[in-house]
């Protein structure tokens, strides 16, 4: 089964908290990553507010998704991307980023969409 | 063609799970092989024993059920998202001291290693979300 | 190239833009669920780059009908489930847009 | 065994051995939670249930297999950072069975 190796692409376009899509993803690329398949995750409109730094989930009882996120390069997954054209359209930097990531615009949004085997939305 | 779906609306509050019905009973028709649904985060309600739609609407979990039962189909419930949020096999209530599962049959728990190998063999992942 | 599904109405969420922004020549649309609102005349104008990129753009019959939606922009295409499973074979990846 | 003793103390576990309280962890817990897995716990053991515990910390996770390697590897050396290491102190599935004996939460049989 380890001899398939395909890659996937992991479509990040919810805020986290506010449903459990920013961790049902995530879950799904550290299990990606314990098969050895080549995963990309892209964070799209409200998607990239997941990578935010000092996430404090405290008050509303939920656990840490950026202290979840920082484990990813634990997993080997570094390769991560953000939509150039969200981060504009919030105001963000790339240095408010809790995770290194490339900024990709559209274009090269719709090519890396094209060049993946699968790909999964959340 | 090789599918394999990977659903996380829950049914009835979205029709994601109602399409990708539709979608699934139609590959079939065609000929191809759905070799997994993966019923994830919301979805793992539609694996609910005790779901108990009006009479006159779509059964949603039956159907998936008589689809599965007729085909084949690998019905798979994520086990975290599942037992989160009260969908339980016999197994799984006793691991977590509950009285009883309340799993359909033809639906079974496991984790997303389920969802990742469907991914890995299938030549097309399709998602149906909310 | 990528069958694209969008299940969205154009107002209320970003699905629509972000769909669209990730289109490219070759790829096809097809709008299931609430995203066949987007087919109404209306909301012409945000398919123009899709026009101009000529993806080809389907709408799925059994969502319009039920909706009771009859004039839609006439770029979209009538689809089936089997048209849907049909485009799904026909492309790849496919991308569902929610 | 669905309790422990220790020092007058009374701990909860649950039918599979797990904590019901992960507050309850402590090193004597760790010990005796071994002993019922045969397995004593000697200064090597010790160093993997401390990356872990660090792990959990950090991260707000369990970690799976391969990133426990990595991480015991990056804290304790490259010679102690493979799977042929850890099985040897914990037999069977060494990140679960550390995991349990670390008192992070009752893994959720993901994979």
């Amino acid at each position: 089964m380890s001899q398939i190796k395909k890659s996937f692409l992991l479509i990040n376009r919810q805020a986290p908290y506010g449903s459990s899509a920013a961790r049902d993803a995530l879950d799904v690329a550290l299990t990606a990553s314990v098969f050895e398949q080549d995963i990309s995750l892209l964070f799209l409109a409200d998607g990239v507010f997941q990578l935010l730094q000092n996430h404090q989930p405290q008050g509303i009882r939920q656990k840490n998704l950026s202290a979840n996120l920082a484990a990813l390069p634990m997993y080997d997954i570094d390769q991560i991307f953000v939509s150039a054209t969200a981060m504009q359209a919030r105001g963000l930097t790339k240095d408010q980023l809790s995770l290194p990531a490339e900024l990709l615009d559209d274009q090269q949004i719709a090519a890396l969409i094209s060049r993946h085997d699968q790909v999964m939305s959340f | 063609m090789i599918f394999s779906l990977l659903i996380t609306g829950a049914p009835y509050s979205s029709q994601s799970v109602a399409t990708a019905y539709q979608f699934a009973r139609e590959a079939l028709q065609q000929g191809h092989t759905i070799h997994r649904v993966f019923f994830y985060a919301d979805a793992v309600h539609t694996g609910s024993a005790l779901a108990t739609p009006p009479q006159d609407e779509m059964h949603i979990p039956d159907e998936w059920q008589q689809l599965a039962s007729d085909n084949q189909l690998d019905l798979v419930v994520c086990i975290a998202a599942a037992v989160r949020r009260g969908v339980l096999d016999d197994g799984e209530a006793k691991r977590h001291e509950k009285n009883g599962g309340n799993l359909k049959d033809n639906y079974h728990l496991s984790g997303l290693g389920q969802l990742v190998e469907a991914a890995m063999v299938s030549d097309r992942m399709m998602t149906f979300a909310p | 190239m990528s069958l694209h599904t969008l299940n969205k109405a154009p107002s209320g969420s970003s699905a629509t833009q972000d769909c669209l922004a990730a289109l490219q020549a070759g790829d096809a649309l097809l709008l299931i669920e609430d995203g066949v609102y987007a087919a109404l005349d209306a909301y012409a104008p945000l398919f123009q780059h899709a026009e101009s990129l000529a993806i080809d753009c389907y709408v799925l019959t059994a969502d319009t009908e039920a909706r009771g939606l009859t004039t839609l922009n006439s770029l979209f295409k009538a689809a089936t489930y089997s048209t849907f499973v049909e485009l799904s074979c026909q492309h790849h990846p496919v991308v569902s847009w929610a | 065994m669905s309790q422990l003793i220790i020092d007058g103390q009374t701990i909860e576990l649950d039918p599979e051995g797990y904590l019901r309280n992960l507050n309850d962890w402590s090193r004597s817990v760790a010990e005796q939670l071994a002993s019922a897995e045969n397995l004593t716990l000697t200064e090597e053991h010790w160093q993997v249930i401390d990356v872990l515990r660090d792990f959990y910390q950090t991260y707000e996770q369990s970690p799976a297999m391969r990133p426990l390697v990595k991480a015991v590897g990056l804290k304790l050396g490259a010679d102690k950072g493979k799977s042929m290491y850890l099985m040897q102190l914990f037999p069977g599935s060494p990140a679960k069975l550390a995991s349990k004996l670390a008192g992070l939460p009752k893994p959720t049989n993901c994979l």
